[in-house]
């Protein structure tokens, strides 16, 4: 998997892919920020570093990268870009590493047990594995991108497609989850606001759905009562409030009519409804 | 990797269409330089529906152009894939559904700003074949959207006399609402979930 | 009206179901006393499949089932059906979604724990909205993390019949400095990866 080192563009500047950094690190500001979303993280921007110099993995010259990533990160710092904690902690974690290694170490020790790299290298091996997984992930024929499912069209009267069943208080455990979800309905308004009212405007929509003019007494019940022409009254109010329906009066004292509020033509006061 | 037929680019278009195609859809599919004419078009399509004869499946010239169907001859049997089992609806259908109950007349943005998530098509348009709900209107603002309401049916379905059978919101707030009347009766529809073995649409 | 043969219905139920078809799923378009053997069923689709090799379409096998899918040969100019393009997805997203794939079950912090960096709510979301991985159950830990895998949508969407079919992960290079510490660390991880069986339901 290492042998191969991978020619993709570092960054893009200015549409210009920049396959290698300048070698004295200075990188024009707008880049850092591309830089920075091309990264996946330290362990991803360790990599970078050991790959552009076609370094083994399994011997960084640790000094070397370490003074490397820390001028990055210094300069990413100097720049005022945010900087994910995850970057300064292996930082942290380099220069440890880079200070033990400069400790004469005893001989009675087996050097290979006591590697302080090892656990990086460890990191990284894991870490390179599972972004060359995810390359080939998305290089599988997947669907939506390379492959389509077909949809045939089933000729009308076989289909006996039975609806599911819903429980009204399935419906309700859903509205629950909405509530609960959005303070929206925590105002008193909402709370207090009468069912009949909403339902007395879908209503009153349905009368207009043609969009003509429907005479405005029309739209009253007599034979509901008052309780009713009130419910009827407000819900016109909240219809015309919401610039759902307008209202239309010819000339003083002639008949108001009213009607959807949709730039539809051929609508004229007097095809008014017939009742 | 060859360049495809002609014939194989434009079955493999109605195949994956999922309605009619015209035949100026499948020009667009070609780049300009090698956007076929009419003419072959239609006899790449004439030869594909000869291949299709005698197969469980024809391509038929309707009204908006070509389209692939199940032939009549095993429809019977085909019907049967949506038969069993009726899938259940999503929980983003049924929260879209009781906001239109409750908050009718009501626009599909005014929904997606409840739930803090986007209300898909498919969801309006199962609940409108279902006639659950239906457009009553038009909200005067940019866009002019769609506002949705219940129908008759939905609250015959709900076995409700009107709108305000439904219980208040207060009390569906209340968390002791749905834990104690709702019991072991709801988990167990909840607990039937389609299985992964992918009910057909 | 003839009996249109069992070919001749499979090939119709498979082209409408829009999705991939189980054997078991193409026995119950029959009645009781029609119903064809699996052998039966397995050597028409076999047939079928035949039928289609060069053609716009195909029939492949995946985790569920026979589909009907159109060929990625006609993909660039079917796609031109959409407005959209195919989404493409950040590598953030697909380090997860192979950390997931190859290690499940996962805990989010052991996600974290390899790539390094933080796992974002947001892909956490958009992984299981695509129901591609679903949380299987909760390591028995402080704070009892939820533990993920992947489901039988993720493999039909990536067109793969199990998670043995996922392509071989990189071999670890054995450093030789660290071969003995390492040993046992690098073999508890190959061993955690995905068996033969590991399909999930």
């Amino acid at each position: 998997m290492g042998s191969a080192q991978q020619e993709l563009p570092f960054a893009l500047v200015q549409g210009a892919p920049y396959l290698t950094l300048p070698l004295d690190l200075y990188i024009p500001p707008d880049a850092l920020e591309v830089f920075l979303d091309t990264f996946e993280g330290p362990l991803d921007l360790l990599l970078y570093l050991i790959k552009r110099q076609n370094l083994d993995i399994l011997d960084i010259p640790i000094a070397v990268i370490t003074d490397q990533y820390i001028e990055y990160i210094d300069l990413m710092q100097g720049l005022k870009l945010e900087l994910a904690a995850e970057y300064l902690v292996m930082a942290a974690m380099l220069a440890e590493i880079k200070s033990r290694m400069l400790l004469p170490r005893p001989e009675s020790l087996a050097e290979e047990e006591d590697d302080p790299r090892a656990e990086l290298i460890r990191r990284l091996m894991e870490y390179e594995r599972f972004k060359q997984a995810a390359l080939d992930l998305d290089a599988l024929p997947r669907l939506e991108r390379d492959l389509f499912a077909v949809h045939a069209h089933l000729p009308a009267g076989h289909l006996t497609r039975i609806p599911p069943p819903v429980d009204l208080r399935e419906l309700l455990m859903a509205l629950r989850d909405v509530l609960a979800r959005a303070d929206l309905f925590t105002s008193h308004r909402v709370e207090k606001e009468s069912l009949s009212l909403r339902e007395r405007m879908s209503m009153v929509l349905d009368r207009l759905c043609g969009g003509q003019f429907v005479n405005f007494t029309a739209l009253f019940d007599l034979t509901e009562g008052r309780a009713g022409v009130v419910v009827s009254f407000l819900a016109i109010l909240e219809l015309i409030r919401s610039a759902t329906l307008e209202l239309v009066q010819l000339e003083p004292f002639a008949p108001i009519h009213v009607r959807l509020r949709e730039a539809r033509a051929g609508g004229d006061p007097s095809d008014q409804e017939e009742e | 990797m060859s360049t495809p037929s002609l014939k194989t680019i434009i079955e493999g278009a109605l195949f994956a269409a999922g309605g009619p195609l015209t035949l100026e859809q499948l020009q667009e599919l070609f780049a300009e330089e090698e956007r076929p004419e009419r003419g072959a078009l239609l006899a790449a399509i004439e030869t594909l529906a000869a291949d299709y004869v005698g197969r469980g499946i024809e391509i038929a010239a309707v009204a908006g152009g070509w389209r692939v169907q199940v032939r009549a001859l095993v429809a019977p049997w085909v019907g049967r894939l949506w038969d069993e089992r009726p899938a259940r609806y999503s929980r983003a259908l049924l929260e879209t559904l009781a906001l239109i109950a409750y908050r009718q007349p009501i626009t599909r943005g005014e929904i997606e700003d409840i739930r803090g998530v986007a209300v898909t098509t498919a969801i309006i348009k199962t609940l409108t074949e279902r006639e659950w709900i239906r457009i009553v209107g038009h909200r005067d603002c940019p866009g002019r959207p769609a506002l949705f309401a219940t129908t008759r049916k939905f609250l015959d379905y709900f076995s409700l006399r009107s709108l305000n059978d439904l219980p208040p919101l207060a009390e569906i707030r209340d968390p002791a609402f749905l834990a104690d009347e709702m019991d072991l009766d709801l988990r167990g529809s909840l607990r039937s979930e389609p299985g992964p073995t992918a009910t057909p649409r």
